[in-house]
């Protein structure tokens, strides 16, 4: 946090206080109501036609890309995309772990910032764990329809039967099946609980109607009475304590289907935090990347200040540099560990028939970032959203590159053959891209993108010792002072 | 108990679904019948014509037996489909409705018949194996191996035709009655190259009754050369148990060219001995000299390899007959070598042969011309190597006299032959000779009666085509190469009742009144033919029953073999000069006989189209191949080809479904073909290489748009695949054309490769050692112990696991105490045919994918078979030629198999007896299991392969909406024991389970019968192991009984010095192939031994692909 | 409506500011009241306290909540791996030295079943889904969801008192006091 | 603002969720008892062309099982008889039972209808394509074909009388004493454990279930669990 040591307060008993100056969450000295305004205006004034004119062809891509891209699979083989008996996994995989990567910066941003009292996080939080939520759902199609029986799928439940037969606990997949479902489901609770006062207060401003039973249906009756909000918020801090280590151990998991293979390149203890760190930073560019102009076309400027742009292009930097280490720790270790295979392994993928994959990761994933060292790129939506798409593409062809290079040159030359995609899998991946933009852009449309009751709650007047620290010099202007003043006069 | 009875409702009319059984084991097999059984026929003649052939198929289906009906899927949807039982009316002897039934037959072949066991179930023959009783037994190649699948290959001619039409059988009829009773018929008679006592019977009595009659022999690569040496019917058969040294001039005796058993060869390329008794000795071991211009098997097996265009071998040889003071009179007219390097090498050579004189063998390859012929003879006559308990025999085969294609040409021309019996496997007016002018001549024929079971060009031209009977489904005998008299029997019916054999054709023809008995004789007699094959046997080994039952059984006649021959000395014979040596404007093109369709007769045959090129691993086309120096110089490739890149790029060409060849023109012999090229390592300079027997015939989808032309002469196998290199062959230049031109088209041509990349990249994955010593490595012995330690194993750790693997009571989890199953491949015998690929494709009911899936690597044998090229930095002998190192890799059930514990839904688990088990219907397809599979030696089914027909142009890509089905009746070939695996499922080797599972079975009946034997009740009997395990070595995988290399040696590792499995990984050669992974497989592989002559210039060089990596 | 008896339940006042409802909150806990919540567009920081509240029992509920996870995926995958159906699967052990694969998942089910906790005991302990309520009918209560603060006092407090009540709120700084009535 | 849903709305999320899970619950309770092959196949007693009575072949008349089932010690399969077999008594026995028309119809070349065509029984007990089941791995190492198609010799019409479900198969392949009989009692459907020690007192040994283990020890029984045991 950009902050400035002072000693300006100085209290009525005469004791300079060092205190920290912030910045405003909420930019214009903005009030409750415009707050509630605001946001709910998104979901109850008429779409810009902006909105139509991207919710339709995204969905038309996703009806498209996931609807009949799939269809066609089920009906005829996994035949119809690129894999072979020599590279078993290729987009499929890649784009599993890409969007399962994409979610983790909504749960971050939602729990670990929650844990940390990171205040910034309330006016991107909700659309954060929307991402989430959405992500998954991409991010779950292609593991469920990759495999070849998929009616079959069921297998994977550890449901009683009576061929009597079980699921294999020690396979990093089930544990996939598990953690990609416990994962979807906690984010999906933690995502409606954190909605449903929000939900009240849109109910409560609808006329009465549909909108305003489902309104009234999904806010359960909410009243904000505080004996509820004692509970829930207690609710809502148990969910964040279990929800960062869950999106640690969800990314651990994935990069355990890898990690505990014995395939040169995959076989590295380093991939679970590798992964994590990659997972975060991608996942703040796709908060980005979809934040920095939804902030526009709502007018949300004053809620998602700069300052939040700020402090996610740090965080951009600090993860890209993390992932930039990784990779070159990878490096280190395969040239370190003395075989053959393993600095083959990464020997092809720098120089390899997939050097471009390799080149594109480094390039967009570990230089591009490092212009946010900069103040002046940090500030420029346009440098910004620039940074952002580069880190999508550069995370995706991370994936591809641990994935599709390895596969294609492994133990034995005499099986190494490339994998290049069919035009199926490719419309599957563009699809899943339209299915997320439809999903996002469904919940823009009828959900509160912002978290209503908590960006309240940033306000300085949210404070209910507001009132008591007026006649300070400050007047009000900084609320750290205020709660210095009280902490000195109780003794 | 019984809770309700249902009663199952009427079966709709035409409502009956007939569902093929993967397990064609039950009781259920009605009509249909072995040969001897009645009431085949009727099953049979369903299939008579085309407009029934939807109906008759499925009732056909459910002949064969196996099926089960499922009656009322419209309205009884919900409740259980009703299955019906239909067994026998009358059992056929021998006959238990789910087990195996194995018959002695034999497949006859131009270089001698190969003697196979063969497997029937209920009478459908299932898969071929080596007859090992037989004297003459070796293993089976793939051409063998595949022939099964002709029986049931969709395309296979199947009804009469006249001039290409369909035609009713009756007029067939009388014209062979016509000609029948027309003796003075100038008639004409054709015959494939292979030898039949029978048939050698029937041309004397063809000849005694027709005055005007004449008889000649064609096969398309059946050269004349040898005969021309040493005389008509004479051959020369090696015995290469007795030779210590052997040269090959451009014979590939172990892969197309045989001559002679070839196991016994392999047997000696293995230091300890056949079956691993011995201690490693380099002295027990053959050494073999190999002069070609491009690898081949053979090649590939050579100690020592000379590198030289085709046209330049005779000099070779004549270098070697002066250096041995062979009489001049062949070896004076060839020019001296000039090479100093070549020079030195013949002159190691010479001293070896000097040194091994009686124990050596020259062979010349049958591409070669009559001179090298005549000088391999001189210098084994010179070595005294022929005759009797010699490496090399001449004997007197029972074919001759019989005329050739020219011969017949001239007679057609003169009007001495106005009727044509074709009864040749050749297919002359397609692989003819282009300047014979063949078919010209042929039409001016009256009448031509083409026997074949295609209806290829041949068939098309001829006024009649009849289509012929399989050889298991026809009586016959054949003579294996040395002679030994070996039944041909067939173990069905012919599946289409128009099928005729050969011999049914000519006793037709002999019989007075020319009636055609085909399958069946004359009110349920046997076949007539089988009357002739009798009275043959019965001329050789007298009447008693007892003698042909024997001869069944066993399926030949002891004793029997051709008699010695003394070849006329032609030495004085004046030979044609060799041509000057080839340059790049002047290259020399060799048309090699293609590895997977022969000459062409074989083009429709799935399994072999996918079995890939031994060499260039190129699948489903024939392609030049040129040297990569050849190729830049010709401006094909800018730079030159590596083997191996530093970074393992891509080719130029690219990889998998993207890899498209650049297209030549050569123009030879006044003719030029358009085809793709391939970079082949290992190839003389400025020589093309050119397999023969493709581009029969294409259709409009083919991919350069060269039809539809003759697309009739194919089924879907054949269509569109690969360029006819015939038209360019005359009669003179049959094997070896000189003077010819390549440009380069700028075109491109997609070719299917299953391997990619042909260095080892560094790792010692097919190692090698040397019994010369290596300065740095050390002797022999210091090699052999070294085997276990080279490349990466040299300072990887050893992998030491904390876990064990136990169960809660602590007791070890592969704990099956009767068995534990393990395998070993010796690289030192493997020469990399695919033998072993298609044997495990027929056991194993592998489907054929076609070539777009293998382009993209979607293949799915089992057994893939590598093959690594391996170079020499600092060779200063020849460094453009590679060692070739095949290594057969499929599944290698390693005791800690990464493949499981990925699996989420243990489908792959591993067996009590030390399998890696996997289970079809469990198995959801998440492709993990292949992955972590180091080996890659899983197979996964991306589509319903044997659902969809692979072969229909993007027919798989339909999914619901497309054709299904691979033919009619390629489901009856189909093993009942081994699941037909649908799409999304992994599948892989499992050590043929079946065959272990039925012998471990086997064995178990034994304890009733110790129980009876011993008196006592059952309980009083301890059971031990002694009962239970089955006896050692009893057991055989379809890849090791089909390995005429005896390369793979298969049991239980639990009988271990017992057995030559246990023999063979206790011996230094032993090693794991990617032990540094710990995975510690049950397959571990043999290091391949080379045994160079320490006096040749490149012996150095040798036998050390992999032995300084590190 | 005027056929309609209605209920009292109890009386809502407004507060201007959330300090006001922090001070007012303070005073009616003072007067003893147990059956009154204040209401807030956002939570109030030390709310609790001012009305006299306890720390929320929920951690509890998701503890073992949580340890239920554990011990079912434990107990899932031990029985099954261990004890129903060992398989062989890559020379590892089928005993109890086989857990450290199971922790991923015991991992996973802790947090689901501790997440399904956390969601349930929390509508169990706000009592909701609820969704008519007498202070639903105020056209006032609205504005708690936006920018209103309010407090009700109910009428089943045994010191709530149809006078004493409403002065005491306007005495605290309430405005718009309003009774508010249960339909019945 | 009024309140917009009624009062009653206040127990409707609970009451649905109790029904919800009831119904739940009910529909897997019904699905695990039903959907399973011991619901679905226990007892399927199709009628057959010719109502062929065990009962009387073996129970009355005191044929052994592979009079007719011939090859069941052969082979992996149970040979259903060839028509011949039946032929060769009812050529003589029963004749001119109009029971038998089918028989006459594809053996009797005097029948008016005959057509030589065999018999369609129609199947009681059906393994899935995958499944590989051995007879003769079975019946000559002591387990009875009593023990997996029940009481044969007592049924007028056959009826499958267990469920061949693999969990069912696996019972007996973790616990084979169970099952186990001397190999001269496997097709004996009279057999009575007890009785048979009581008659071999020499063998000392007190229950049934020390037989059994008896058995499994000295026959060396040691039946395998894992996949490839029946599917290949």
């Amino acid at each position: 946090m950009a902050s400035t040591t002072q000693t300006a307060a100085e209290s009525h008993t005469g004791v300079k206080i060092p205190v920290l100056k912030r910045e405003k969450l909420i930019l214009s000295g903005r009030s409750y109501h415009w707050i509630t305004d605001r946001i709910c205006g998104v979901v109850e004034n008429r779409q810009p036609f902006l909105w139509w004119l991207l919710f339709i062809p995204s969905a038309l891509i996703a009806l498209i890309g996931v609807g009949g891209g799939l269809t066609y699979l089920v009906s005829t083989g996994v035949g119809v995309w690129g894999m072979s008996n020599r590279v078993f996994w290729g987009f499929d995989i890649t784009n599993f772990v890409f969007w399962i990567g994409i979610g983790h910066a909504g749960t971050l941003i939602s729990a670990v910032l929650f844990l940390t009292r990171q205040n910034w996080r309330t006016s991107i939080n909700r659309a954060a764990e929307a991402m989430t939520i959405f992500a998954v759902v991409c991010a779950g199609i292609f593991p469920a329809f990759h495999v070849g029986r998929v009616w079959f799928a069921w297998f994977l439940a550890p449901v009683p039967n009576a061929n009597a037969i079980w699921q294999n606990f020690k396979s990093p997949l089930l544990w996939d099946v598990f953690a990609v479902s416990t994962y979807f489901t906690i984010s999906l609770i933690f995502w409606y609980l954190g909605m449903v006062p929000d939900l009240a207060t849109i109910r409560d401003r609808c006329k009465p109607g549909v909108r305003k039973i489902l309104y009234g249906i999904f806010s359960l009756g909410w009243r904000g009475g505080n004996r509820q909000w004692s509970h829930y918020e207690m609710a809502y801090l148990l969910l964040a304590a279990l929800s960062t280590p869950l999106v640690l151990s969800v990314h651990s998991v994935v990069s355990f289907d890898f990690a505990t293979s014995v395939v040169p390149g995959w076989h590295t203890t380093i991939f679970p935090p590798y992964f994590v760190a990659g997972a975060i930073f991608g996942g703040f560019a796709m908060v980005l990347t979809i934040m920095v102009p939804a902030r526009f076309i709502y007018g949300l400027q004053d809620l998602i200040t700069m300052k939040h742009i700020d402090n996610m292009a740090k965080i951009i930097l600090l993860t890209g540099t993390i992932v930039g280490y990784a990779y070159l720790m990878e490096l280190f270790v395969a040239f370190y560990s003395g075989s053959i295979y393993e600095m083959d392994a990464f020997k092809f993928r720098i120089a390899g028939p997939y050097w471009w994959a390799y080149a594109a990761m480094m390039s967009l994933n570990v230089l591009s970032p490092q212009i946010f060292w900069f103040k002046a790129c940090r500030e420029n939506l346009w440098v910004i959203m620039c940074v952002a798409m580069c880190v999508n593409v550069g995370m995706w062809f991370e994936r591809f590159v641990i994935i599709v290079t390895t596969l294609a040159r492994m133990w034995l030359p005499g099986d190494w053959k490339s994998y290049s995609p069919s035009g199926v899998e490719l419309m599957t991946f563009v699809g899943t891209i339209g299915l997320f933009l439809a999903l996002f852009l469904m919940f823009l449309r009828f959900l509160p993108c912002i978290n209503i009751a908590e960006v309240k709650w940033t306000l300085l007047e949210s404070d209910p010792h507001f009132d008591d620290i007026e006649d300070h010099p400050d007047h009000g202007t900084n609320i750290e002072a205020a709660y210095q003043k009280e902490l000195v006069s109780a003794k | 108990m019984s809770k309700r009875i249902w009663h199952h409702p009427e079966v709709p009319v035409g409502e009956t679904t007939v569902a093929w059984r993967s397990v064609g084991q039950l009781e259920d097999t009605a009509e249909f019948r072995q040969w001897m059984d009645r009431e085949f026929p009727r099953g049979a003649a369903e299939l008579a014509n085309d407009d029934e052939v939807e109906t008759s198929r499925r009732s056909f289906l459910k002949l064969m037996g196996a099926s089960t009906a499922l009656a009322g899927f419209g309205m009884a949807a919900c409740r259980r489909p009703e299955g019906y039982i239909v067994p026998y009316t009358k059992a056929p002897e021998w006959v238990i409705p789910g087990n195996a039934t194995y018959y002695a037959s034999a497949m006859p072949r131009a270089t001698g018949a190969t003697p196979l066991v063969v497997t029937t179930f209920e009478g459908r023959p299932t898969k071929l194996a080596p007859n090992k009783l037989h004297p003459d037994a070796e293993g089976t190649d793939a051409f063998a191996q595949a022939s099964v699948l002709d029986l049931y290959s969709p395309s296979r001619s199947r009804v009469i035709l006249k001039s290409g039409k369909s035609a009713p059988r009756a007029e067939l009829e009388k014209v062979i009655a016509g000609l029948a009773t027309d003796t003075a018929a100038k008639i004409g008679f054709l015959f494939g190259a292979d030898d039949s006592p029978t048939r050698v019977r029937l041309i004397k009595q063809l000849a005694e009754k027709y005055s005007d009659g004449r008889f000649y022999q064609y096969e398309a690569l059946a050269s004349e050369s040898s005969a021309l040496a040493v005389g008509d019917g004479v051959k020369l058969v090696a015995d290469f148990s007795k030779a210590d040294r052997i040269v090959s001039f451009d014979c590939d005796f172990a892969g197309t060219d045989s001559q002679g058993p070839v196991t016994p060869f392999f047997d000696r390329r293995k230091p300890e001995g056949k079956s691993y008794t011995e201690k490693p000795d380099a002295s027990s071991m053959n050494r073999l000299y190999s002069v070609e211009a491009a690898y081949t098997l053979t090649g590939g097996m050579a100690d020592h390899r000379l590198r030289i265009a085709s046209s330049q071998i005779t000099a070779v040889a004549a270098q070697v007959a002066r250096g041995l003071g062979v009489n001049a009179g062949v070896a004076i007219v060839t020019p001296e070598l000039t090479d100093a390097k070549q020079i030195a090498w013949v002159e190691g050579l010479v001293a070896d042969l000097k040194e091994n004189a009686g124990k050596s063998l020259i062979l010349a390859g049958s591409r070669q011309s009559v001179a090298l012929h005549l000088l391999a003879y001189a210098i084994n006559s010179k070595l005294g190597n022929i005759g009797e308990g010699k490496p090399l025999l001449a004997v007197q085969s029972g074919t001759k006299g019989l005329g050739s294609l020219t011969k017949l040409k001239s007679d057609i021309d003169s009007g001495k032959v106005t009727t044509l019996v074709l009864l040749t496997p050749g297919n002359p007016i397609y692989d003819a000779p282009a300047d014979l002018k063949f078919a010209e001549s042929f039409a001016k024929l009256q009448t031509s009666i083409h026997l074949g079971t295609r209806t290829d060009a041949t068939a098309h031209a001829s006024t009649w085509h009849i289509p012929a009977a399989h050889y298991l489904e026809a009586w016959s005998d054949a003579s294996t190469a040395r002679g030994t008299h070996t039944v041909v029997q067939p173990m069905i019916l012919p599946l289409y009742k128009d099928c005729v054999s050969e011999f049914e054709l000519l006793l037709a023809l002999l019989s007075t009144d020319g009636k055609l008995l085909n399958g069946e004789g004359e009110k349920g007699a046997a076949s007539p033919a089988y009357a002739a094959v009798r009275a043959t046997f019965s001329a050789l080994a007298g009447e008693e029953e007892s003698a042909w039952k024997k001869f069944l059984r066993d399926g030949f006649l002891a004793g029997s073999k051709y008699a010695t021959a003394t070849p006329a000395s032609r030495s004085e014979m004046s030979v044609e000069q060799p041509a000057s040596a080839p340059t790049k404007d002047s290259l020399e093109v060799i048309f090699a006989t293609d590895s997977s369709i022969y000459d062409g007769r074989w083009i429709d045959n799935g399994w072999l189209q996918e079995a890939p090129d031994p060499i260039s691993k190129l699948t489903w086309d024939n392609v030049a191949l040129i040297a990569p120096k050849t190729a830049k110089d010709l401006g094909i490739y800018e730079e030159i080809i590596a083997l191996e890149t530093p970074t393992a790029s891509k080719s130029p060409d690219s990889e998998g479904e993207n890899r498209k060849s650049p297209m030549i023109k050569v123009e030879v012999n006044g003719q030029s073909l358009e085809i793709p090229v391939l970079v082949s390592f290992g190839q003389a300079e400025n020589t093309i290489v050119i397999p023969l027997g493709y581009g029969q015939g294409f259709d409009q989808h083919d991919e350069l748009k060269r039809g539809p032309h003759n697309a009739t002469h194919v089924g879907l196998v054949g269509v569109n695949r690969g360029f006819n290199a015939y038209p360019l062959r005359t009669a003179s230049s049959s094997y070896i054309a000189t003077g010819a031109k390549v440009t380069s088209t700028g075109n491109r041509y997609s070719v299917a490769i299953t391997q990619e990349h042909n260095g080892m990249y560094g790792r010692a994955l097919a190692r090698e050692v040397s019994t010369l010593k290596d300065e740095e490595k050390g002797s022999f012995d210091a090699q052999l112990a070294g085997v276990a330690k080279q490349g990466n194993d040299s300072h990887a750790p050893p992998n030491v696991s904390l876990y064990k693997p136990e169960d809660r009571a602590g007791k070890t989890l592969i704990n099956d105490p009767l068995h534990q199953w393990g395998m070993s491949i010796d690289l030192s015998s493997c020469m990399g045919c695919n033998s072993c690929l298609v044997a495990c494709q027929s056991e194993n009911n592998i489907p054929i994918v076609g070539k777009e899936q293998v382009a993209r690597g979607r293949e799915m044998h089992w057994i893939r078979m590598d093959r690594y090229f391996a170079t020499q930095k600092d060779n200063t002998f020849d460094s453009d030629n590679p060692a070739l190192v095949p290594q057969p890799v499929a599944c290698v059930q390693c005791e800690a198999a990464p493949c499981e514990t990925v699996c989420p839904v243990n489908a792959t688990i591993h067996t009590e007896d030390g399998l890696n088990a996997m289970a079809y219907n469990r198995c959801i397809g998440t492709r993990y299991c292949a992955n972590n599979c180091p080996y890659k030696a899983r197979r996964f089914n991306y589509f319903d392969y044997n659902k969809r027909n692979p072969l229909i142009s993007h027919n798989l890509y339909k999914g619901p909406f497309g054709e299904t089905q691979v033919g009619e009746a390629a489901h009856l070939q189909k093993n009942p024991n081994v699941t037909v695996r649908m799409r999304g499922v992994m599948e892989k080797c499992t050590y043929c389970v079946q065959r272990l599972k039925d012998a471990v079975i086997r064995q178990k009946r034994g304890q009733k019968q110790e129980a009876l034997l011993a008196g006592k009740e059952s309980i009083e009997m301890q059971v031990t192991s002694h009962t239970l395990r089955i006896p050692v070595d009893s057991v055989k995988t379809a890849c090791q009984d089909a390995c005429p290399a005896s390369a793979i040696t298969f049991g239980n590792l639990l009988d271990e010095e017992k057995s030559a499995l246990g023999r063979s990984k206790r011996i230094d050669r032993n090693y794991d192939l990617l032990n540094y992974i710990g995975t510690r497989p049950r397959t571990s592989y043999l290091a391949r031994v080379k045994n160079p002559n320490p006096k040749m210039p490149d012996a150095q060089f040798i036998g050390k692909a992999t032995v300084h990596m590190v | 409506m005027s056929t309609t008896r209605k209920r009292v339940y109890g009386y809502l006042a407004e507060f201007k500011s959330a300090s006001a409802l922090y001070k007012g909150a303070e005073k009616i806990r003072d007067a003893g009241f147990k059956k009154w919540d204040c209401y807030s567009p956002y939570p109030i920081h030390g709310l609790d306290g001012a009305m006299g509240m306890k720390r929320s029992i929920l951690p509890w509920f998701v503890f073992f909540g949580g340890m239920t996870g554990t011990a079912t995926a434990f107990a899932l995958a031990y029985s099954t791996q261990v004890v129903i159906y060992p398989t062989i699967v890559q020379a590892k052990p089928a005993n109890i030295f086989t857990i450290p694969a199971f922790f991923p998942i015991m991992f996973e089910l802790t947090i689901l079943f501790s997440g399904f906790t956390v969601l349930f005991g929390l509508l169990a302990l706000i009592q909701l889904p609820r969704l008519n309520h007498p202070l639903f009918a105020s056209k006032q209560f609205s504005r708690a969801t936006d920018d209103g603060f309010f407090i009700a006092i109910e009428a089943r407090d045994s010191k709530f008192s149809p006078t004493e009540t409403r002065e005491l709120l306007a005495s605290i700084g309430g405005s718009s006091i309003e009774l508010v009535e249960e339909e019945d | 603002m009024a309140n917009i849903f009624p009062r009653w709305s206040n127990l409707l999320p609970l009451k649905i969720a109790v029904c919800a899970g009831s119904a739940a619950a009910g529909v897997a309770l019904a699905f695990a008892y039903y959907a399973t092959p011991k619901s679905l196949v226990v007892g399927y007693q199709p009628s057959q062309p010719i109502p062929f009575s065990h009962k009387i072949h073996v129970d009355q008349l005191g044929m052994d099982c592979r009079y007719c089932h011939s090859f069941v010690d052969v082979a992996g399969h149970s040979n259903v008889p060839t028509g011949s077999t039946c032929w060769n008594c009812h050529q003589h026995v029963q004749r001119n039972s109009p029971k038998l028309a089918p028989l006459h119809k594809s053996m009797d070349v005097n029948y008016p209808g005959y057509d030589g065509k065999p018999i369609e029984w129609v199947r009681v007990h059906k393994a899935p394509d995958y499944v590989y089941f051995n007879h003769s791995a079975h019946v000559n190492r002591g387990i009875s074909c009593q023990s997996c198609h029940g009481d044969v010799n007592k049924m007028e019409v056959v009826y499958q009388a267990e469920s061949h479900s693999m969990g069912w198969c696996l019972e007996c392949h973790r616990a084979p004493e169970k099952n186990l009989r001397p190999l001269e009692e496997v097709y004996n459907f009279n057999y009575n454990a007890e009785t048979y020690l009581a008659n071999n007192p020499q063998l000392g040994i007190k229950t049934t279930e020390d037989l059994g283990l008896k058995l499994k020890e000295q026959f060396m029984v040691k039946p395998k669990v894992t996949c490839a045991t029946c599917h290949h």
